[in-house]
Protein backbone atom coordinates (compact mmCIF):
# COMPACT_ATOMS: atom_id res chain seq x y z
CA UNK A 1 0.00 0.00 0.00
CA UNK A 2 0.82 3.56 -0.98
CA UNK A 3 -0.67 6.87 0.00
CA UNK A 4 1.36 10.00 -0.68
CA UNK A 5 -0.30 13.00 0.02
CA UNK A 6 0.55 16.80 -0.47
CA UNK A 7 -1.62 19.27 1.97
CA UNK A 8 -2.36 22.72 3.33
CA UNK A 9 -4.67 21.17 5.98
CA UNK A 10 -2.77 20.21 9.40
CA UNK A 11 -1.38 17.18 9.76
CA UNK A 12 -1.95 15.46 13.20
CA UNK A 13 -0.20 11.99 14.97
CA UNK A 14 -3.86 10.20 13.37
CA UNK A 15 -1.32 10.23 10.43
CA UNK A 16 0.61 7.76 11.92
CA UNK A 17 -1.27 5.20 12.02
CA UNK A 18 -5.00 5.45 10.21
CA UNK A 19 -5.67 2.43 8.14
CA UNK A 20 -2.38 1.18 9.12
CA UNK A 21 -2.51 -0.97 12.00
CA UNK A 22 -5.15 -3.48 10.34
CA UNK A 23 -3.06 -6.73 11.77
CA UNK A 24 -0.83 -7.15 8.79
CA UNK A 25 1.90 -4.83 9.75
CA UNK A 26 3.41 -5.90 13.00
CA UNK A 27 5.67 -2.85 13.09
CA UNK A 28 5.20 0.65 11.84
CA UNK A 29 8.51 2.90 11.98
CA UNK A 30 7.82 6.60 11.37
CA UNK A 31 9.11 10.00 11.42
CA UNK A 32 7.61 12.98 12.05
CA UNK A 33 9.19 15.98 11.45
CA UNK A 34 7.98 19.71 13.05
CA UNK A 35 9.03 23.50 12.99
CA UNK A 36 11.33 24.15 15.19
CA UNK A 37 11.14 26.95 17.56
CA UNK A 38 15.00 28.04 17.00
CA UNK A 39 17.67 28.23 14.49
CA UNK A 40 21.33 28.38 15.22
CA UNK A 41 19.74 30.41 18.34
CA UNK A 42 17.51 32.28 16.30
CA UNK A 43 14.03 32.56 16.66
CA UNK A 44 11.87 31.02 14.32
CA UNK A 45 8.48 32.64 13.53
CA UNK A 46 7.03 30.99 11.05
CA UNK A 47 7.77 28.76 8.01
CA UNK A 48 6.58 29.26 4.25
CA UNK A 49 6.34 26.07 2.62
CA UNK A 50 5.42 25.52 -0.96
CA UNK A 51 5.81 23.21 -3.30
CA UNK A 52 5.72 21.57 -7.08
CA UNK A 53 2.32 19.52 -6.63
CA UNK A 54 2.99 17.45 -9.85
CA UNK A 55 6.40 16.92 -9.55
CA UNK A 56 6.29 16.28 -5.64
CA UNK A 57 3.75 13.71 -5.51
CA UNK A 58 5.80 11.85 -8.32
CA UNK A 59 9.21 11.86 -6.58
CA UNK A 60 7.00 10.90 -3.20
CA UNK A 61 5.70 8.04 -5.54
CA UNK A 62 9.17 6.77 -6.67
CA UNK A 63 10.67 7.05 -3.10
CA UNK A 64 7.67 4.71 -1.40
CA UNK A 65 8.11 2.38 -4.05
CA UNK A 66 12.09 1.79 -4.06
CA UNK A 67 11.53 1.88 -0.12
CA UNK A 68 9.14 -1.49 -0.60
CA UNK A 69 11.35 -2.62 -2.98
CA UNK A 70 15.17 -2.09 -1.39
CA UNK A 71 13.91 -2.37 2.31
CA UNK A 72 10.65 -4.58 2.11
CA UNK A 73 8.40 -2.42 3.70
CA UNK A 74 4.82 -3.34 2.91
CA UNK A 75 3.33 0.34 3.31
CA UNK A 76 4.23 3.49 2.88
CA UNK A 77 2.40 6.66 3.46
CA UNK A 78 4.66 10.25 3.09
CA UNK A 79 2.24 13.00 3.98
CA UNK A 80 3.81 16.91 3.68
CA UNK A 81 1.98 19.72 4.42
CA UNK A 82 2.70 22.86 2.26
CA UNK A 83 1.56 26.74 3.25
CA UNK A 84 1.99 28.64 6.21
CA UNK A 85 3.52 26.69 9.43
CA UNK A 86 4.15 27.63 12.86
CA UNK A 87 6.64 26.10 15.42
CA UNK A 88 5.36 22.66 16.85
CA UNK A 89 3.22 22.77 13.27
CA UNK A 90 3.43 19.16 11.72
CA UNK A 91 5.54 19.60 8.31
CA UNK A 92 5.68 15.82 7.43
CA UNK A 93 4.93 12.61 8.08
CA UNK A 94 6.27 9.26 6.90
CA UNK A 95 5.40 6.05 8.18
CA UNK A 96 6.63 2.47 7.03
CA UNK A 97 4.90 -0.81 8.02
CA UNK A 98 6.48 -4.34 8.04
CA UNK A 99 6.42 -7.23 9.65
CA UNK A 100 9.42 -7.24 10.83
CA UNK A 101 10.99 -4.17 12.67
CA UNK A 102 14.22 -3.75 10.49
CA UNK A 103 12.56 -3.29 7.27
CA UNK A 104 10.51 -0.76 8.78
CA UNK A 105 12.68 1.33 10.31
CA UNK A 106 14.79 0.87 7.02
CA UNK A 107 12.31 1.90 4.98
CA UNK A 108 11.11 4.96 6.70
CA UNK A 109 14.92 6.19 7.49
CA UNK A 110 15.19 5.98 3.39
CA UNK A 111 11.85 7.84 2.54
CA UNK A 112 13.11 10.63 4.93
CA UNK A 113 16.43 10.84 4.09
CA UNK A 114 15.62 10.77 0.17
CA UNK A 115 12.71 13.12 0.42
CA UNK A 116 15.05 15.85 1.62
CA UNK A 117 17.30 15.45 -1.43
CA UNK A 118 14.98 14.89 -4.08
CA UNK A 119 11.35 16.30 -3.53
CA UNK A 120 10.53 19.52 -4.92
CA UNK A 121 9.35 20.79 -1.89
CA UNK A 122 11.03 24.19 -0.17
CA UNK A 123 10.94 26.30 3.03
CA UNK A 124 11.21 29.90 3.61
CA UNK A 125 12.63 30.47 7.17
CA UNK A 126 10.71 33.71 8.42
CA UNK A 127 12.67 35.31 11.85
CA UNK A 128 12.03 38.66 13.44
CA UNK A 129 14.53 40.28 11.28
CA UNK A 130 14.59 38.61 8.12
CA UNK A 131 14.32 35.35 5.83
CA UNK A 132 16.05 33.03 4.45
CA UNK A 133 15.49 29.55 1.54
CA UNK A 134 17.04 26.95 3.56
CA UNK A 135 19.65 25.21 1.61
CA UNK A 136 19.35 27.81 -1.19
CA UNK A 137 22.99 28.71 -0.88
CA UNK A 138 26.31 27.03 -0.24
CA UNK B 1 10.34 27.78 -29.59
CA UNK B 2 7.90 29.49 -27.02
CA UNK B 3 8.56 28.19 -23.60
CA UNK B 4 7.29 29.29 -20.18
CA UNK B 5 9.08 28.15 -17.57
CA UNK B 6 8.05 27.53 -14.14
CA UNK B 7 9.88 28.86 -11.11
CA UNK B 8 9.16 27.89 -7.13
CA UNK B 9 11.46 29.16 -4.63
CA UNK B 10 14.30 31.72 -4.73
CA UNK B 11 13.58 31.32 -8.19
CA UNK B 12 10.55 32.39 -8.50
CA UNK B 13 11.20 35.73 -6.32
CA UNK B 14 14.15 36.05 -8.75
CA UNK B 15 11.61 36.01 -11.38
CA UNK B 16 9.17 37.75 -9.64
CA UNK B 17 6.76 35.54 -10.55
CA UNK B 18 5.71 32.11 -10.99
CA UNK B 19 6.78 31.44 -14.37
CA UNK B 20 8.57 33.30 -17.04
CA UNK B 21 7.97 33.00 -21.20
CA UNK B 22 10.81 32.47 -22.96
CA UNK B 23 11.87 32.01 -26.59
CA UNK B 24 14.23 29.28 -27.11
CA UNK B 25 16.06 28.09 -30.41
CA UNK B 26 14.37 24.86 -31.81
CA UNK B 27 16.41 22.07 -30.41
CA UNK B 28 17.97 24.15 -27.41
CA UNK B 29 19.07 22.14 -24.41
CA UNK B 30 18.63 21.91 -20.91
CA UNK B 31 22.38 23.31 -20.77
CA UNK B 32 21.58 26.05 -23.06
CA UNK B 33 18.53 27.31 -20.76
CA UNK B 34 20.98 27.21 -18.19
CA UNK B 35 23.24 29.58 -19.77
CA UNK B 36 20.54 31.90 -20.97
CA UNK B 37 19.12 32.04 -17.07
CA UNK B 38 22.55 32.74 -15.66
CA UNK B 39 22.92 35.29 -18.30
CA UNK B 40 19.50 36.61 -17.34
CA UNK B 41 19.48 35.95 -13.61
CA UNK B 42 23.21 36.25 -12.53
CA UNK B 43 21.73 35.67 -8.89
CA UNK B 44 21.41 32.11 -10.00
CA UNK B 45 24.97 31.20 -10.21
CA UNK B 46 24.81 32.05 -6.66
CA UNK B 47 22.81 29.08 -5.58
CA UNK B 48 24.25 25.87 -4.13
CA UNK B 49 23.11 24.20 -7.23
CA UNK B 50 19.96 24.29 -9.22
CA UNK B 51 18.37 21.68 -11.60
CA UNK B 52 15.68 21.36 -14.56
CA UNK B 53 12.77 19.32 -14.65
CA UNK B 54 11.13 18.34 -18.16
CA UNK B 55 7.84 16.87 -17.81
CA UNK B 56 7.93 16.47 -14.01
CA UNK B 57 11.46 14.62 -14.25
CA UNK B 58 14.69 16.16 -13.25
CA UNK B 59 16.44 16.75 -16.58
CA UNK B 60 20.27 16.10 -17.71
CA UNK B 61 22.30 19.08 -19.69
CA UNK B 62 21.80 17.16 -23.07
CA UNK B 63 17.98 16.90 -23.25
CA UNK B 64 16.67 18.81 -25.78
CA UNK B 65 13.59 20.23 -25.21
CA UNK B 66 10.43 19.35 -27.58
CA UNK B 67 7.61 21.66 -27.85
CA UNK B 68 4.81 21.06 -25.20
CA UNK B 69 7.40 20.01 -22.76
CA UNK B 70 6.90 21.01 -18.86
CA UNK B 71 10.01 23.00 -18.18
CA UNK B 72 10.78 24.18 -14.27
CA UNK B 73 13.65 25.91 -12.51
CA UNK B 74 14.11 23.60 -9.56
CA UNK B 75 16.55 25.26 -6.76
CA UNK B 76 18.11 23.40 -3.88
CA UNK B 77 15.16 21.87 -2.19
CA UNK B 78 14.51 21.07 1.31
CA UNK B 79 11.40 19.69 2.53
CA UNK B 80 10.87 17.40 5.26
CA UNK C 1 12.04 14.30 28.93
CA UNK C 2 11.48 11.13 30.25
CA UNK C 3 7.36 9.38 29.84
CA UNK C 4 7.36 6.03 30.90
CA UNK C 5 3.55 4.52 30.99
CA UNK C 6 2.04 0.84 31.22
CA UNK C 7 -1.34 0.35 31.10
CA UNK C 8 -4.24 -1.49 30.46
CA UNK C 9 -5.91 1.09 28.85
CA UNK C 10 -5.95 1.17 24.23
CA UNK C 11 -2.67 3.31 23.18
CA UNK C 12 -3.46 5.34 20.32
CA UNK C 13 -1.78 7.27 17.81
CA UNK C 14 -1.64 10.31 19.44
CA UNK C 15 0.70 8.90 22.03
CA UNK C 16 3.41 9.42 19.17
CA UNK C 17 3.04 13.49 19.63
CA UNK C 18 1.15 14.49 22.46
CA UNK C 19 3.30 16.91 24.76
CA UNK C 20 5.94 16.43 22.09
CA UNK C 21 5.99 18.86 18.81
CA UNK C 22 6.58 21.93 21.24
CA UNK C 23 8.65 23.35 19.30
CA UNK C 24 12.26 22.09 21.08
CA UNK C 25 12.64 18.84 18.70
CA UNK C 26 12.36 18.96 15.06
CA UNK C 27 12.19 15.19 14.28
CA UNK C 28 10.39 12.16 16.47
CA UNK C 29 11.30 8.97 15.55
CA UNK C 30 8.57 6.52 16.44
CA UNK C 31 7.85 2.71 16.24
CA UNK C 32 4.34 1.52 16.75
CA UNK C 33 4.38 -2.21 17.47
CA UNK C 34 0.51 -3.47 16.60
CA UNK C 35 -0.72 -7.34 16.89
CA UNK C 36 -0.57 -9.36 14.27
CA UNK C 37 -3.49 -10.90 12.79
CA UNK C 38 -1.53 -14.20 11.88
CA UNK C 39 1.92 -15.35 12.79
CA UNK C 40 4.23 -18.60 10.61
CA UNK C 41 0.64 -19.18 9.02
CA UNK C 42 -1.67 -19.24 11.79
CA UNK C 43 -4.45 -16.83 12.94
CA UNK C 44 -4.18 -15.06 15.82
CA UNK C 45 -6.91 -14.78 18.35
CA UNK C 46 -5.71 -12.48 20.97
CA UNK C 47 -2.21 -12.27 22.43
CA UNK C 48 -2.31 -11.86 26.30
CA UNK C 49 0.20 -9.70 28.06
CA UNK C 50 1.41 -9.36 31.36
CA UNK C 51 4.30 -7.94 33.38
CA UNK C 52 6.07 -7.07 36.41
CA UNK C 53 5.36 -3.72 37.20
CA UNK C 54 7.88 -2.10 39.19
CA UNK C 55 10.43 -3.98 37.65
CA UNK C 56 9.12 -3.61 33.92
CA UNK C 57 8.60 0.51 34.93
CA UNK C 58 12.48 0.46 36.06
CA UNK C 59 13.93 -0.90 32.98
CA UNK C 60 11.90 1.00 30.45
CA UNK C 61 13.44 4.08 32.71
CA UNK C 62 16.32 2.91 32.15
CA UNK C 63 16.19 2.28 28.92
CA UNK C 64 15.02 5.71 28.25
CA UNK C 65 18.34 7.18 30.06
CA UNK C 66 20.20 4.98 27.71
CA UNK C 67 18.76 6.27 24.87
CA UNK C 68 19.41 9.86 25.37
CA UNK C 69 22.94 9.05 27.10
CA UNK C 70 24.04 7.25 24.16
CA UNK C 71 21.95 8.50 21.27
CA UNK C 72 21.90 11.97 22.04
CA UNK C 73 17.85 12.46 21.92
CA UNK C 74 16.51 14.80 24.29
CA UNK C 75 12.79 13.51 24.52
CA UNK C 76 12.15 9.77 25.04
CA UNK C 77 8.50 7.80 25.51
CA UNK C 78 7.81 4.55 25.93
CA UNK C 79 4.30 3.38 26.53
CA UNK C 80 3.25 -0.40 26.94
CA UNK C 81 -0.16 -2.07 26.87
CA UNK C 82 -0.76 -5.16 28.47
CA UNK C 83 -3.79 -7.20 29.23
CA UNK C 84 -5.68 -8.78 26.03
CA UNK C 85 -4.88 -7.27 22.88
CA UNK C 86 -6.88 -8.14 19.36
CA UNK C 87 -5.39 -8.29 16.50
CA UNK C 88 -4.69 -4.40 14.98
CA UNK C 89 -4.21 -3.35 18.57
CA UNK C 90 -1.42 -1.10 19.11
CA UNK C 91 0.71 -3.24 22.22
CA UNK C 92 3.70 -0.53 22.34
CA UNK C 93 4.80 3.16 21.38
CA UNK C 94 8.41 4.45 21.24
CA UNK C 95 8.92 7.66 20.87
CA UNK C 96 12.50 9.46 20.60
CA UNK C 97 12.83 13.46 20.22
CA UNK C 98 15.98 15.42 18.76
CA UNK C 99 16.85 18.19 17.28
CA UNK C 100 18.69 15.89 15.10
CA UNK C 101 16.96 13.15 12.71
CA UNK C 102 19.85 10.33 13.06
CA UNK C 103 19.91 10.72 16.71
CA UNK C 104 16.01 10.18 16.72
CA UNK C 105 16.32 7.21 14.95
CA UNK C 106 18.86 5.78 16.43
CA UNK C 107 17.35 6.15 20.03
CA UNK C 108 13.69 5.04 19.05
CA UNK C 109 15.55 1.82 17.45
CA UNK C 110 18.01 1.22 20.63
CA UNK C 111 15.00 1.66 22.73
CA UNK C 112 12.67 -0.97 21.02
CA UNK C 113 15.77 -3.30 20.80
CA UNK C 114 16.44 -3.07 24.45
CA UNK C 115 12.81 -3.31 25.65
CA UNK C 116 12.69 -6.28 23.90
CA UNK C 117 15.24 -8.02 25.52
CA UNK C 118 15.36 -6.72 28.68
CA UNK C 119 11.83 -5.41 29.97
CA UNK C 120 10.01 -7.99 32.14
CA UNK C 121 7.00 -8.50 29.41
CA UNK C 122 5.39 -11.39 28.57
CA UNK C 123 2.87 -12.43 26.06
CA UNK C 124 1.36 -15.49 24.60
CA UNK C 125 -0.31 -15.90 21.52
CA UNK C 126 -3.94 -17.61 21.79
CA UNK C 127 -4.60 -19.36 18.28
CA UNK C 128 -7.92 -21.89 17.34
CA UNK C 129 -6.27 -24.62 18.48
CA UNK C 130 -3.61 -23.96 21.29
CA UNK C 131 -1.52 -20.99 23.09
CA UNK C 132 1.72 -20.06 23.15
CA UNK C 133 4.07 -18.11 25.62
CA UNK C 134 6.78 -16.43 23.05
CA UNK C 135 10.10 -16.76 23.21
CA UNK C 136 9.60 -18.92 26.05
CA UNK C 137 11.34 -22.18 24.40
CA UNK C 138 14.35 -22.34 22.27
CA UNK D 1 14.54 -17.47 55.80
CA UNK D 2 10.81 -17.44 54.79
CA UNK D 3 10.32 -15.92 51.07
CA UNK D 4 7.96 -15.31 48.39
CA UNK D 5 9.17 -16.43 45.32
CA UNK D 6 7.12 -14.03 42.15
CA UNK D 7 6.14 -15.73 38.96
CA UNK D 8 5.01 -14.19 35.87
CA UNK D 9 4.44 -15.92 32.51
CA UNK D 10 4.90 -19.37 31.87
CA UNK D 11 6.49 -19.58 35.15
CA UNK D 12 3.34 -18.60 36.54
CA UNK D 13 1.64 -21.40 35.25
CA UNK D 14 3.93 -23.64 36.21
CA UNK D 15 3.74 -22.23 39.73
CA UNK D 16 0.01 -22.23 39.26
CA UNK D 17 0.03 -19.03 41.16
CA UNK D 18 1.51 -15.66 41.01
CA UNK D 19 4.05 -16.53 44.02
CA UNK D 20 5.30 -19.35 45.76
CA UNK D 21 6.20 -18.89 49.74
CA UNK D 22 9.41 -21.00 49.92
CA UNK D 23 11.90 -21.73 53.14
CA UNK D 24 15.91 -21.15 51.81
CA UNK D 25 18.67 -21.55 53.92
CA UNK D 26 20.29 -18.59 55.52
CA UNK D 27 23.07 -17.66 53.09
CA UNK D 28 21.39 -18.83 49.80
CA UNK D 29 22.56 -17.89 46.86
CA UNK D 30 20.65 -17.08 43.52
CA UNK D 31 22.21 -20.49 42.34
CA UNK D 32 20.69 -22.21 45.29
CA UNK D 33 17.63 -20.88 44.17
CA UNK D 34 17.76 -21.86 40.75
CA UNK D 35 18.90 -25.64 41.33
CA UNK D 36 15.57 -25.48 44.01
CA UNK D 37 13.69 -24.52 41.42
CA UNK D 38 14.73 -27.02 39.05
CA UNK D 39 14.22 -29.47 41.26
CA UNK D 40 10.64 -28.38 42.05
CA UNK D 41 10.06 -27.79 38.85
CA UNK D 42 11.60 -29.50 36.39
CA UNK D 43 9.82 -28.03 33.23
CA UNK D 44 11.95 -24.79 34.29
CA UNK D 45 14.91 -26.43 32.11
CA UNK D 46 13.08 -26.52 29.10
CA UNK D 47 12.82 -22.94 29.13
CA UNK D 48 15.13 -21.20 26.28
CA UNK D 49 16.70 -19.34 29.57
CA UNK D 50 15.41 -17.22 32.62
CA UNK D 51 16.74 -15.17 35.31
CA UNK D 52 16.08 -14.62 38.58
CA UNK D 53 14.98 -10.66 39.90
CA UNK D 54 15.81 -9.25 43.27
CA UNK D 55 14.42 -6.02 44.02
CA UNK D 56 13.22 -5.42 40.86
CA UNK D 57 16.81 -5.92 39.18
CA UNK D 58 18.40 -8.92 37.54
CA UNK D 59 20.91 -10.47 39.88
CA UNK D 60 23.85 -12.76 39.23
CA UNK D 61 24.03 -16.49 39.91
CA UNK D 62 26.83 -15.56 43.00
CA UNK D 63 24.16 -12.84 44.64
CA UNK D 64 22.75 -13.66 48.57
CA UNK D 65 19.52 -12.98 49.43
CA UNK D 66 18.76 -10.68 52.43
CA UNK D 67 15.52 -10.85 54.74
CA UNK D 68 12.73 -8.72 52.51
CA UNK D 69 14.64 -9.14 49.47
CA UNK D 70 11.69 -8.80 46.51
CA UNK D 71 12.63 -12.37 44.64
CA UNK D 72 11.14 -12.82 41.27
CA UNK D 73 11.73 -15.74 38.67
CA UNK D 74 11.79 -13.91 34.79
CA UNK D 75 11.19 -16.60 32.18
CA UNK D 76 12.74 -15.30 28.79
CA UNK D 77 10.46 -11.78 27.84
CA UNK D 78 8.81 -10.78 25.21
CA UNK D 79 7.32 -7.67 25.01
CA UNK D 80 6.35 -5.12 22.22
Amino acid sequence: MIDVKITEELLSAASCTEGLTDGACGGLAVFIGAVRSETKGKKVLRLEYECYPSMALKEMKKIAEAAIQACGAKQMRIHHRTGILYPGDIAVVVVAGSPHREAAFEACRYAIDTLKKTVPIWKKEVFEDGEEWISAHA
Amino acid sequence: MNTTILAFGIVRELFNGASKKMELPEGATVAALKNRLESDYPEIKKLRSYMVAVNNEYADDSLVFRAQDEIAVIPPVSGG
